[in-house]
């Protein structure tokens, strides 16, 4: 197989394989959890992250740079504020009755 | 080799604490610990991109990251829980900003140094750019529209649907094309432009009420994007979550619209948008609804055993869900039964009455979804409506000319007697007339939501 | 990365997802459908006959091909026989009274 | 490139239609058409491999795939229902020749064109080699053992948990040594061998009950062994299909082994069959058991208005499913609601009751799982307990010194009456007393299941 045709059959495999797992995964969350489960998902598509650090840190020249800068800043404010959103939303659901004001 | 083992090694486990966590968010008790697992496997992510030989220098990565990691904490502490769909759609608008940057900055390096994308990369590249730079400006709008910085009215024009229609076919050729000449800089800022455009041409014309299905639908496209970064950087992290990320939106998306009586296609492919722009007044008995004052209404909880709470996007509005909260406490300590019944799209999001209602400390096992609690209606003495409209419309069990006929809706015409709360006698998101407030059974208590309900409090624990 | 790192970190995660799907989808089987489920994952365990084609096909001498020949004839009987005695049972499972004899 | 292309779609195109067959199972009315799905797959996945270019000659192809689909079909369409758990048991035999056989042959085959493996294909093919071959001897040996070729009875001696131990380590110690030395041919035969040897040692000591514990976990050993060659060949549907069938042998077993109340951890590591060896006679209260004829019997069925039907392993073995069926006809005839209450592990085999009254004509929507039905029993006017023991022994509940402590089991007791239906006072599969038989409301008809039941059938119909 050639190396090209190889990395595109792998990335099938696993897109279609985690498209199944997602699915199944996000079936099963309740209604109760939408609006936190949107936060979560959106904190983890912040893994774009990982491809904005490439870009940011290669030395890949001013103009890729300030590019990947960018994207790292923007992606990083993703992970970061989704994340501390989502736990911010969470910790408010309260089995029992909470303390009253 | 090692170090690249180690790299994709962390990848590896970093994907699979993703899924762990989003498994966790399958229950309330499990959820902050699945938050927890997916942090873990963002960190992961993160050190194995430090180990990664290309990156050579450090300095712009923490500028950037420290930037961002600064505001989005700030964001994040400080808004309200009333504005978060404001705050999904921005979000969704730098995620698609930093696909799409990423995707320009490859290609550009690549350009740099004199070198040309293969078939697979250039695809996949088009692809990122076109999806992650819609998904950017048309999250912008979606945001813009919600805030209230533009028209929350959609904005149209003749031939709309036609220009759309070019300007998407335009994009796509432009991939293609570059597929087979990768080289083509010019067709690269064109079609980069060109998308950005197209994100703000597709959102316009929907209006602000509709957002929450086109937020959902941006979701989507910001994971295929992610995903296709995936492809051509290789990166199977990238892939995953893509297709986690993507899913999520089609999910909500899905439910979303059947849970508003609406085909998933006609959403996805722009039909929506319609229910606002053809306001349907449904015909209504001619009889005149029946206004009630606070005391007379608070003369009846006061005899109720058991009262059902239906909330709706008016005391989102009204910011009503501490105040609701008391009255439940009031009510119960009088020995009267209080749950909530939650539409599934009750408010303007989906979840929303839900996280409103646990801000305020009601207890999420007094919740109940709309197929627990349906028949619990016919028992209970009141249905207390607080800025609930469609989700209570009868007209989507009776009236087959009904833009909402077929939609599922909670039975609070049922109860004995239903107290509505609202400002006036205003449609809501659905523009359609109610029968339920002008039923014999109902009494409508006009004004604000956090006000009446404030009022009700008082009287009921002086009394 | 290497041809090798590179098929094995593939094939990893390969194996990961196809695990946590295959979990989600078999704990969704009810008690009702667990012998038909043995016999149906034992037709697809046959799906070792891919492996064993080659073996038997490639014209690599006779040792090698006397081996394939018998791998391929223990998984077709594995997926055939698998297939159809599945088959066989689902057609038993009937929700309405079937007709009586 | 291209054929290879059309190859590689086809083997994704049949791991999903796999994926989606096995969701099929998840519901009785779409499980015929998911096997459907699968079935696609499978050709699927056999026309892409005749397309590789590895593959020049079909006529051994042809010959053993004849062969095999020919007694494969032959097999299936004799087999009694009663002999499934013999019929897995031999096919997973099949199963591990042939990844084994796969496993050799590949080394064979580099060994005389004077190549040599990579160090990830030689783990790949020595895990291969290892696991398939135990499943193949330690299949067969289950497969004798059921069959009753073997004695069904644990063959032990003295050290042999020390013997199995030494006989792994030497296992793993060599393929350790093979992915250093590669071209060690002697070390390769050695470790075939010794893993039929292993495969043999590891299922003799465990006693023929026990059997379906060890099927599991050889059905485990299969898909891990496939998933190894997927590794070796680069080969994804091997991969994914071992992962499916593996992960299906640890749900089925982790379900069995907490249905009959023991750590699945035992269950893996060998210490099962103990159950078989300790037999604890749990001590009973002083009372002989009531037995009753047919006729007595028959009275208490026809005064009855609901029947709850507990099937046992002495269905199976008496072949009364059909019989069972008719009198569940002959009652409702006479206006009686009949259900049946299916434990977990009744029988043999999980699932084995619902097939083999499948098998029978029963309606599924009659039969019903324990936390289902157990409420009910305290309704219902009779338990009719049909060649079941341990599933319904009260000692279970109540009694912390049995060996069934706290396994869940079906409250046949709590029937206003209960009919016990077996041939003798000895005990079931564990080989324990069962309170149950001298309660004062149980009667005991002893005899062949199969003969009474139609005995009870013709009584009701003629009176
Ligand atoms: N949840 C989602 O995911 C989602 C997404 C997209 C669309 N939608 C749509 O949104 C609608 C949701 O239904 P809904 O019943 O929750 O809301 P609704 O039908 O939009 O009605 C909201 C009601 O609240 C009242 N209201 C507004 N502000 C108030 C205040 N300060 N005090 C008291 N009342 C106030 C309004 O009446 P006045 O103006 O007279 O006060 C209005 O009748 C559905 O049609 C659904 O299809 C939902
Ligand atoms: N289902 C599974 O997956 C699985 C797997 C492994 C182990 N097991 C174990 O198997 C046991 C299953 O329990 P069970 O209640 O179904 O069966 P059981 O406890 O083994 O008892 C079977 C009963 O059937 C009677 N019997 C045998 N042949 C008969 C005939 N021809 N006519 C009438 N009666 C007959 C026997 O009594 P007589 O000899 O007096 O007739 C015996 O009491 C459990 O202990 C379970 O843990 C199950």
């Amino acid at each position: 197989m050639t190396d090209l045709l190889e990395s595109l059959v792998f990335g099938l495999y696993i897109f279609t394989l985690a498209v199944f797992v997602g699915f199944q995964v996000l079936e099963r969350v309740p209604k109760l959890l939408h609006t936190p489960l949107m936060a979560a998902t959106n904190a983890i598509s912040g893994i774009s992250l990982v491809g904005s650090m490439v870009a940011a840190g290669s030395g890949r020249g001013t103009v890729a740079t300030v590019m990947g800068t960018v994207a790292v800043a923007a992606a990083s404010l993703n992970v970061v504020g989704g994340f501390v959103i989502t736990d911010r939303m969470l910790r408010m659901f309260k089995k029992r009755e909470g303390p009253r004001k | 080799m090692n170090a690249e083992l180690v790299v994709q090694l962390c990848y590896l486990a970093a994907s699979i604490l993703f899924i762990l966590g989003l498994q966790g968010l399958g229950s309330p008790e499990r959820a902050r610990r699945g938050v927890l697992l997916a942090e873990i496997g963002m960190v992961l992510a993160v050190a194995g991109t430090l180990l990664r030989h290309e990156v050579i220098t450090y300095q712009w990565i923490i500028a950037g990251a420290l930037i961002g990691a600064a505001v989005g904490t700030w964001i994040s502490l400080k808004i309200p829980m009333t504005m978060m769909p404001e705050r999904i759609a921005f979000s969704h608008a730098f995620g698609g900003l930093a696909v799409a940057l990423v995707g320009i900055s490859e290609y550009w390096h690549l350009r740099e140094i004199g070198e040309q994308m293969n078939t697979l990369q250039m695809t996949a590249t088009g692809l990122e750019v076109l999806l992650g730079a819609v998904t950017f400006t048309g999250s912008l709008v979606a945001f813009g529209k919600l805030q209230g910085f533009l028209s929350g009215k959609p904005v149209t024009f003749k031939g709309q649907n036609f220009f759309n229609l070019v300007l998407a076919v335009v994009a796509v050729a432009l991939v293609l094309w570059l597929v087979f000449n990768p080289t083509a800089f010019a067709a690269f800022c064109v079609l980069a432009c060109l998308a950005l455009v197209i994100g703000v041409s597709l959102v316009m014309p929907i209006g602000g009420a509709d957002m929450p299905v086109v937020i959902c639908l941006l979701n989507s496209y910001a994971g295929l994007a992610a995903a296709a970064t995936g492809f051509s950087l290789r990166n199977n992290v990238l892939i995953i979550c893509g297709a986690l990320d993507g899913g999520s939106g089609f999910i909500l998306g899905m439910m979303m619209s059947k849970a508003m009586n609406r085909s998933f296609s006609n959403v996805l492919f722009g039909a929506f948008g319609s229910a606002t722009t053809t306001t349907v007044a449904g015909e209504l008995p001619g009889r005149a609804p029946n206004q009630a004052s606070v005391e007379d209404a608070v003369e009846v909880l006061r005899a109720a055993r058991t009262v059902i709470v239906v909330p709706g996007y008016g005391m989102a509005v009204s910011q009503a869900q501490h105040a609701v909260h008391e009255l439940q406490a009031a009510l119960a300590a009088g020995g009267c039964t209080v749950k909530y019944a939650i539409h599934p799209v009750a408010g303007r999001m989906p979840g929303h009455m839900n996280v409103l209602l646990a801000e305020a400390n009601v207890a999420y096992d007094a919740l109940f979804d709309l197929e627990q609690i349906n028949d619990e209606f016919a028992a209970a003495d009141v249905a207390l409506v607080v800025g609930a409209n469609d989700v209570v419309n009868p007209a989507a069990r009776t009236d087959p000319a009904s833009p909402i006929f077929g939609m599922p809706i909670l039975n609070a015409d049922a109860a004995r007697s239903c107290i509505v709360l609202k400002r006036s006698l205003n449609p809501g998101f659905a523009g359609i007339e109610n029968g339920l407030f002008v039923s014999p059974n109902t009494m409508l208590v006009l004004g604000d939501a956090k006000k009446t309900i404030t009022a009700f409090t008082q009287a009921i624990k002086s009394g």
